[in-house]
């Protein structure tokens, strides 16, 4: 009903592929992305920004990045953390040993650099799958650390081993460090991602995203049909690795302007953003936004629900926080097994027949 | 004897019983995932809650003390956290599994994960997060009579965990080898409706491998705990067990216990010889580096059942 | 329309009701299917590709919830009991074994193995078992030239036996066949249906059959019904429904008197349907 | 409403470094309560504690931190990060927030520049003059500084940066003492050191240090009573040396040393009325036994320093509505003289603290305690040494100036 | 047979093939030839190694002992990417569709080869990448009218039944334009009618886009009628070789295969 696709007609093919298709869509994205851009920046504040949405939406790409890999191609990772970091890394080094370079250029560079770091990791996926790759994958993720904390070159020769962030500007707008405003990195990022979530749709419905999604759902076949695996692989762990880059980038550059590799990059980080999509959706990008939304958000809700709402203690309610994140992803997979853009789905098509349940 | 070539010695032994520890952890997701099809990343965390269970099954001032006013002794409470794991079993099934029959690997796995929040935090609000030194008569220390004789030295412990374990892995290796049930788990892993096609109940046979599975993970609780204080750190052993894993198989029994000797052994030769020149802590990366070179040749693990590839 | 035209008399041994199948929370698949399968007969399930009859095998067998499918309305009644809420096991226990389209064999386990996780339900000693092993190598040599393989890694017609065979092994009273001739050879198809006919006459085991062979299954079982889109169509003795001119034309492919040769189908035939 | 002061504590009694974390926050926490109880907060005015839990990430840190610094009414008066890498994430948004930060005895060592760093705090000591007194102290053991040379004095270290912290400190040191110096890392969390335990046993050195946190404490000493390696020759940095780390390894602890700098036990004035006013009147969150473990009493000293340097700043600003600013410069006043301890209701329970302007890591003394694993009790074996400045202050200087030339900082004058 | 049909030489020659796994021998010397256009059968019991066979011209499987020559080249196996690109496609026994796509991108795969912009210009969706995406986007189309599936165009292939399942599969063949179709059991769990309707479609492709089909089939109305030379092979050895009527009434292949022949539709179509 209200859903209705009914007297949309599209008449040629251009417009069937549109990246939404249906009005009521295109109208959705509009106003989600309005009040991202216009109205967000004039409220947000500092708790906002470094503590909800820097972190929702550098999650998100990375969330996207992984996605690619994991949803898309079927190649399951846990090297996140370990590409973050080389993300990170890279953007330090840069940023220090070329101080006057445009931090966007140093964020692409970092994502290149990452990328091809990936597709090193990646080489192991044309003999070895599933479970057992995703395991493999923590090779890179535990090397990778220990190589940056290892190799005083990485850290500047710090001794205690952290990186910082040093102040930068772009076009003459402080950009990085503690004091630059929250509204513009939020907005720096928001339009990184945006542009990186639009480029990482197209790559999804063209001929490459095709290949992946092949791959994933049967790599013998798609082989016999002409697919390279070799091809479709590396790619994919290139592209994802150039997003997860980026994520790392903007995760030490913007967000936490300090890091440790250990902390920081942890294995944890690789579990966290693999929640994310599998949450949120495989083979989705909205999944990644909706995934990231919920591993970053809910916590926090539910912690200051518990603590400022009811008053619990701290840490009765962070015991509680743990056990309900738990139940509420059993819950999730429970109801919906294909995460939250199926649901979402599934939400739509109930909408398109509403009032009749079929 | 040379020292050179004691140390030598000292190293492959430490690194065999090092292994034999990681095996224990490992063994309890081969079960699991033999059976089912599932990669169990609770399985630390299900080690961590056995382990605190017996603790507090034991120790004055655990919930059995405050209520009833006494502790049980070691045995009981072995026996009695025994029953908590088969209840844990149920209550997953039950709750859990029973909803996601058929549903992707990948899934299934998310969903151990859930699972190791719950655990991990109804552990913290039942145990509360402090250090509890386990002992249930495990001897400790280094074994006097090694150290003596031929100045070697090895942990008690771990001779007894290595024991436990070739007890356990047998044990094991037959019952899925030879029996019904064992053919059943097989059957159930590899094609859930099938299975459920011929009759074989998914509920039973999930609540008889995740009993067993926490069993093993009660004895790894037990090893581990006993080695560094029953605590939440407990849960991250899991990650040492990865590797081990691999190399194995994830379905093959022998597998665990063969790979957690590769891994040990390997680890230590490297951390001990090749990590002085790199400056040290490469144990964690080169174990699964090893790991990573042993499936390029072979991608199932040494012992795992080979990867079916048919159009 | 089942109802009044009982097969035999009014010892139903299943009974399925008006069922409603919904998939995935909004597909809607089965829209109000009734049959009913007597005692010791043989019951045709036809009806071309989507029409419903995987579905409503599984609904019975209650395999559908792994697929995420629920049975919204109706009843299954087995031995005048319903069976709805049973688990497939239960169902098992009782005497009801499916035999799934598209041989969902154990790949890993040897062709062997297979056949005696079929009887996994059984408990009536080691010598039964392996009896009725030995006669299912009797009608399917080939599995027994294959027993210590992997069944991943034997061919599409093994693994269909296989997965018959593995079913015969339960010694069920009720078996439900989705598709048994699917790629196998035409002296095969011959022998499953012989198979089918002989357990039917001798151990007096009930068969619903799901198949595309519209003839072969005519031929071999007592009554039929014909499922389009979700819905029974027509149902009726297996020879009335021979001599049913539609059906002749459409599942058997006679019109007017004898067999086209499928070179001279020169044009896709706009199909006659009896529901849209 | 009532002005309050508001002081946050980002805690962490969850994940994998829960058993040290709880004490050290139920020590804080029930400071001020008792102060809150006995005279109605400082000054009069009362405390609000704001506690948040980090699970010692780095990135709960950062949320905590965002969450807390604006509290009311008086915003966050002085946070204390609780771990070395929630720390370095803080420093440049407090300083920008102007919130003085108290990082005791962790964190950043060249904090303890004031110049450049004017709302970090560390004191009394940091982890370099703890390496620093403790190669003095090894010297003193071997009967003079001129015998370490040809000692080897290794370093068993948690693999991150707050386990790095003494290593150039020691790499100085050995250089100018001519011992050798052996570090080994332990990855976290440490709980299987097989392979740094038998290089340690193959290498026989000297003396053993530690830099150890959590379960790799208690694995650490397990392994090393294992390997017979002689207690008192193994020295653990004062995060390695609380009842937690010793008591799982029995007997075989009895005789380890670790670095402090303030004393053990519950026996002072001021846990008396921690009793009284905290735990009979149900308002504690820990368990009464538990008082006066080492990590309650730092927990403890560290909330005596922050409200001491409140109420400084109540007294210089001659008001009692403090602002964090207020707070910074009572905390670069603060002086805390055996009196003014002993008035505390702890007498002898640390030594004196002056804090100034430049100097922001005040007396930079540790002394030594050691385990006796019968009595199950800590004791301070040893007066407190004074650090190395030769050694370590050239580190501080060369590192803070790094800082502010990396972050524009042109340091201020004292 | 009202039409003679012609054919060109050989496009494809297997010669002395054999293939064993471990102990099994699935092929053993087979050798025969497909020429340009044809339809050509290739029967036999279960586990008689057709499918084998096809795996083997595919690239899939590397056969022991024996060569392939196809358009002119001879080798000993292929690489299964290079045989896509050199016009060889494929439909699988055991359906082998993308679960997780819909009809039209497991059909869109099928031009993969064909298309060429580069991941660039894809990320941004404008331009020649577009182009490309819709000119292929239209070639498919044409596939899914000819195969009359507009209707399910964007259902995931995993929710359809099997016989449409049989289709799409089709469809991801025909899309990359193939000059050698190899069709594993295109019409098992078909009805007569939607037989019919593949029979169709298979002539179809034969004659309109001259395209040379190999298949493996075994209803033997179906390979009687629409083949225009049948292989048959029993236990990995090929045991007649001719026109659909001289291998109907060997005696080796009536004995392996046909069993008795007591088949209405054989005998119905022998009435023919
Ligand atoms: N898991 C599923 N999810 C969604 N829809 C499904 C699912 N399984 C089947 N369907 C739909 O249900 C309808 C009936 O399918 P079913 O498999 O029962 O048909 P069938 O009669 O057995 O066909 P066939 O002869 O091809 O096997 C089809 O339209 C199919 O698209
Ligand atoms: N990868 C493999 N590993 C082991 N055995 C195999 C493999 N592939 C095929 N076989 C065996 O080779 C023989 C031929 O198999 P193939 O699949 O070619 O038979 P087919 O003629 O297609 O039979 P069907 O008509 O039943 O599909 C079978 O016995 C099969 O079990
Ligand atoms: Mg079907
Ligand atoms: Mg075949």
């Amino acid at each position: 009903m209200f859903y209705r696709e009914a007297g949309q007609f599209k008449d040629n093919y251009a417009s069937d592929q549109a990246l939404f298709p249906i009005a009521q869509d295109r109208w959705f994205v509009m106003i989600v992305m309005g009040i991202a851009f216009v109205i967000v920046p004039f409220y947000i504040d500092d708790y906002w920004t470094n503590a909800i949405m820097l972190p929702f939406l550098i999650y998100a790409l990375a969330a996207i990045g992984l996605n690619l890999l994991t949803g898309y191609c079927g190649q399951v990772s846990l090297g996140t953390g370990g590409f973050m970091a080389v993300g990170a890394f890279s953007t330090f080094k840069l940023t220090t040993a070329f101080p006057e370079l445009n931090f966007i250029i140093v964020v692409l560079l970092s994502g290149a650099i990452t990328a091809s770091v990936g597709v090193v990791f990646g080489i192991p996926s044309l003999r070895i799958k599933g479970f057992y790759l995703a395991v493999a994958t923590l090779a890179a993720q535990f090397f990778l650390v220990w190589m940056f904390n290892k190799f005083g070159w990485f850290l500047n020769y710090n001794p205690t081993g952290q990186i910082h962030m040093p102040p930068r500007e772009i076009f003459g707008v402080l950009i990085t460090g503690p004091r630059a405003a929250p509204e513009v990195k939020y907005l720096f990022v928001l339009i990184f991602v945006s542009l990186c979530a639009l480029a990482a749709k197209n790559i999804v419905r063209g001929r490459v995203g095709r290949s992946w999604m092949a791959i994933r759902d049967m790599d013998i076949a798609a082989e016999l049909i002409g697919i390279r695996p070799l091809e479709a692989k590396l790619t994919a762990f290139a592209v994802s690795s150039f997003y997860v880059g980026m994520a790392g980038s903007l995760y030490f550059g913007i967000w936490l302007g300090a890091a440790e590799p250990i902390e920081a990059f942890g294995i944890e980080q690789s579990f966290l953003v693999l929640f994310m999509i599998i949450i949120g959706g495989l083979g989705s990008i909205l999944g990644s936004f909706l995934g990231a939304a919920f591993i970053t958000l809910m916590p926090i809700l539910m912690k200051n629900f518990m603590v400022d709402g009811l008053g619990l203690a701290v840490v009765t309610a962070k015991h509680i926080e743990i056990t309900m994140l738990g139940v509420l992803i059993l819950f999730f997979l429970i109801v919906e097994p294909h995460g939250f853009a199926r649901l979402w789905q599934i939400a739509k098509e109930k909408l398109r027949l509403w009032p009749f349940p079929h | 004897m040379n020292p050179e070539l004691l140390f030598f010695f000292e190293t492959v032994i430490g690194g065999l019983m090092a292994g034999v520890m990681y095996s224990l952890v490992a063994l309890g997701f081969v079960l699991i995932f033999k059976a089912s099809g599932i990669f169990n990343f609770a399985q630390g965390v299900m080690c961590l809650f056995a382990a605190l269970a017996l603790y507090d099954f034991m120790a004055p001032g655990g919930w059995v003390d405050r209520w009833f006013g006494f502790t049980f002794p070691v045995w009981a409470a072995i026996a009695l956290t025994i029953v908590v794991m088969i209840i844990l079993a149920w209550l997953i099934e039950r709750f859990v599994l029973q909803y996601l029959v058929k549903q992707e690997p990948i899934i299934l796995f998310m969903a151990t994960i859930g699972l190791a929040y719950v655990l991990e935090g109804i552990g913290d609000i039942l145990f509360g997060s402090d250090v509890k030194p386990l002992d249930v008569g495990i001897p400790q220390g280094a074994s006097d009579w090694l150290w003596d004789n031929f100045n070697l030295y090895i942990e008690k412990l771990e001779i007894f965990a290595a024991a436990t374990a070739a007890v356990l892995v047998t044990v094991l290796a037959i019952f899925f080898q030879r029996t019904r049930i064992g053919r059943a788990l097989r059957a159930v892993a590899d094609d859930h409706q099938a299975a459920l096609s011929v009759g074989i109940s998914l509920r039973t046979i999930w609540v008889i491998v995740w009993s067993v599975s926490g069993i093993v993970a009660l004895v790894a609780g037990i090893m581990w705990g006993s080695k560094s204080g029953v605590q939440f750190s407990l849960s991250l052993i899991a990650l040492k067990a990865l590797p081990v894993l691999i190399l194995g198989g994830f379905t093959s029994v022998p597998g665990a216990i063969v790979g957690g000797l590769i891994i040990g052994v390997g680890e230590k030769l490297a951390e001990v010889y090749f990590g002085p020149y790199v400056g040290g802590a490469i144990e964690n990366w080169f174990a699964y580096m090893l790991a990573l070179v042993f499936l390029l040749f072979r991608p199932q693990g040494l012992f795992g059942e080979r990867i079916i590839e048919r159009v | 329309m089942a109802q009044d035209k009982a097969q035999t008399g009014n010892g139903a041994l299943l009974r399925v009701n008006n069922i409603e199948v919904i998939y995935d929370h909004v597909i809607l698949v089965l829209k109000g299917v009734s049959l009913e399968v007597a005692e010791g007969g043989v019951v045709a399930l036809l009806g071309a590709n989507g029409a419903g009859k995987s579905t409503t095998l599984k609904s019975i067998s209650n395999l559908l919830g792994a697929e995420r499918g629920v049975v919204t309305k109706g009843s299954i009644i087995y031995q005048n009991e319903s069976v709805h809420s049973l688990s497939p096991n239960e169902l098992v226990n009782r005497g009801v074994v499916q035999v799934m389209e598209g041989r969902h064999c154990f790949e890993h386990l040897t062709v062997e193995e297979n056949l005696l996780t079929g009887a996994y339900t059984r408990s009536d000693g080691r010598a039964a078992i392996q009896q009725d092993l030995e006669l299912v190598y009797k009608y399917f040599p080939r599995l027994q030239e294959r027993r210590k393989s992997q069944a991943g890694y034997t061919s599409g017609g093994e693994q269909q036996m296989l997965s018959v065979g593995r079913a015969l092994m339960a010694r069920p009273s009720l078996i439900l066949l989705d598709e048994p001739s699917m790629g196998l050879a035409p002296q095969l198809v011959e022998e499953i249906f012989d198979i089918v006919k002989r357990l039917n006459e001798n151990e007096k085991v009930t068969f619903l059959l799901a198949e595309q062979n519209t003839n072969m299954a005519l031929r071999y079982s007592k009554y039929g019904y014909i499922l389009e889109n979700g819905r029974v169509v027509l149902d009726g003795d297996a020879s009335t429904l021979l001599d049913n001119e539609d059906v002749k034309e459409f599942y058997l492919g006679v019109s007017g008197e004898e067999r086209k040769s499928f070179r001279d189908v020169k044009h896709y035939r706009r199909r006659k349907r009896w529901l849209a | 409403t009532a002005y309050e002061l508001v002081m946050p504590s980002l805690d962490y009694r969850t994940g994998p470094y829960a058993p040290n974390g709880i004490p050290f926050a139920n020590g804080y926490h029930d400071y001020l309560m008792m102060l809150n109880g006995r005279d109605g907060g400082i000054e009069g005015v009362p405390i609000k504690l704001v506690q948040c839990e980090t699970a010692y990430n780095t990135k709960q840190g950062v949320e905590c931190y965002e969450k807390v610094k604006d509290t009311a009414p008086s915003r966050s008066l002085i946070v204390q990060p609780l771990s070395t890498g929630i720390t370095y994430q803080i420093i440049p948004k407090a300083s920008v927030d102007e919130i003085p930060v108290h990082s005791m005895g962790y964190g950043r060592t060249s904090a303890a520049n004031g110049k450049v760093f004017p709302w970090i705090f560390n004191f009394p000591a940091t982890y370099w003059d703890q390496a620093a007194v403790f190669v003095k102290y090894i010297g003193e053991r071997e009967g003079g500084m001129e015998n370490l040379k040809g000692k080897k004095i290794a370093l068993v270290y948690h693999n991150s940066a707050y386990g790095k912290e003494p290593i150039r400190t020691l790499e100085k040191a050995a250089e100018k003492f001519g011992f050798e110096f052996m570090p080994l890392a332990v990855d976290h969390p440490g709980q299987e050191q097989k392979a740094t335990w038998l290089q340690i046993r193959k290498e026989k050195p000297d003396w053993v240090m530690m830099w150890g946190w959590g379960v790799m404490n208690q694995v650490a000493i397990k392994e090393a009573a294992s390997i017979r390696y002689p207690m008192d020759h193994f020295l653990g940095v004062w995060w390695s040396g609380s009842e937690n780390d010793v008591l799982p390894a029995g007997d075989g602890a009895d005789g380890y040393l670790s670095g402090a700098f303030h004393a053990p036990g519950d026996t002072f004035p001021v846990h008396d009325d921690i009793k009284k006013h905290v735990y009979d009147t149900d308002k504690a969150l820990g368990e009464r036994d538990r008082i006066g473990e080492v990590l309650y009493n730092r927990g403890l000293i560290a909330a005596v320093y922050a409200t001491e340097a409140i109420r400084n700043a109540m007294k210089i600003h001659n008001t009692k509505e403090v602002t964090p600013t207020m707070v910074r410069d009572g905390m670069e006043a603060l002086d805390l003289t055996e009196d003014r301890l002993k008035e505390l209701g702890l007498p002898d329970f640390t030594i004196p603290v002056k804090v100034t302007c430049d100097n922001h890591a005040g007396p930079r003394k540790v002394a030594i305690q050691r385990w006796d694993a019968k009595a199950k009790k800590w004791s301070m074996i040893t007066d407190f040494y004074d650090t190395m400045n030769d050694i370590v202050d050239p580190l501080i200087e060369e590192d803070s100036s790094a800082y502010a030339k990396e972050n524009n900082i042109t340091p201020r004058d004292c | 047979m009202d039409v003679q049909r012609k054919f060109g030489d050989p496009i494809l020659e297997v010669n002395d093939i054999s293939l064993s796994f471990g102990g099994v021998t699935a092929l053993e010397n087979v050798s025969f030839d497909v020429l340009e256009g044809e339809v050509r059968a290739i029967i036999g019991p279960n586990g008689a190694g057709k499918s084998s066979m096809l795996n083997v011209i595919n690239g899939f499987y590397h056969p022991q002992q024996g060569m392939i020559t196809y358009k002119g080249e001879t080798r000993k196996q292929m690489r299964p990417h290079h045989a896509a690109s050199r016009g060889i496609a494929r439909t699988f026994q055991n359906i082998a569709l993308f679960k997780g796509m819909s009809t039209l991108d497991n059909i869109m795969t099928g031009r993969n080869t064909k298309m060429k912009k580069n991941l660039f210009w894809q990320a941004l969706h404008v331009g020649p990448a577009k182009q490309e995406e819709l000119e292929h986007r239209e070639y498919v189309e044409h596939v899914i009218d000819f195969l009359e599936i507009q209707a399910i165009r964007k259902t995931p292939v995993g929710r359809l039944p099997y016989g449409m399942q049989k289709r799409v599969e089709l469809g991801r063949a025909l899309a990359a334009e193939p000059e050698l179709l190899l069709l594993d059991e295109p019409m098992a769990g078909m009805n007569l009618e939607e037989k019919e309707d593949m029979c169709r479609f298979v002539l179809d492709v034969n004659d309109q886009f001259g395209t040379t089909i190999a298949l493996i089939e075994h209803d033997m109305g179906v390979v009687m009628d629409i083949s225009d030379r049948v292989v048959v092979l029993d236990y990995g050895k090929k045991i007649a070789d001719g026109t659909p009527d001289e291998v109907r009434s060997n005696q080796d292949v009536i004995e392996a295969y046909l069993g008795v022949v007591q088949d209405d539709e054989l005998a119905a179509s022998q009435n023919n």
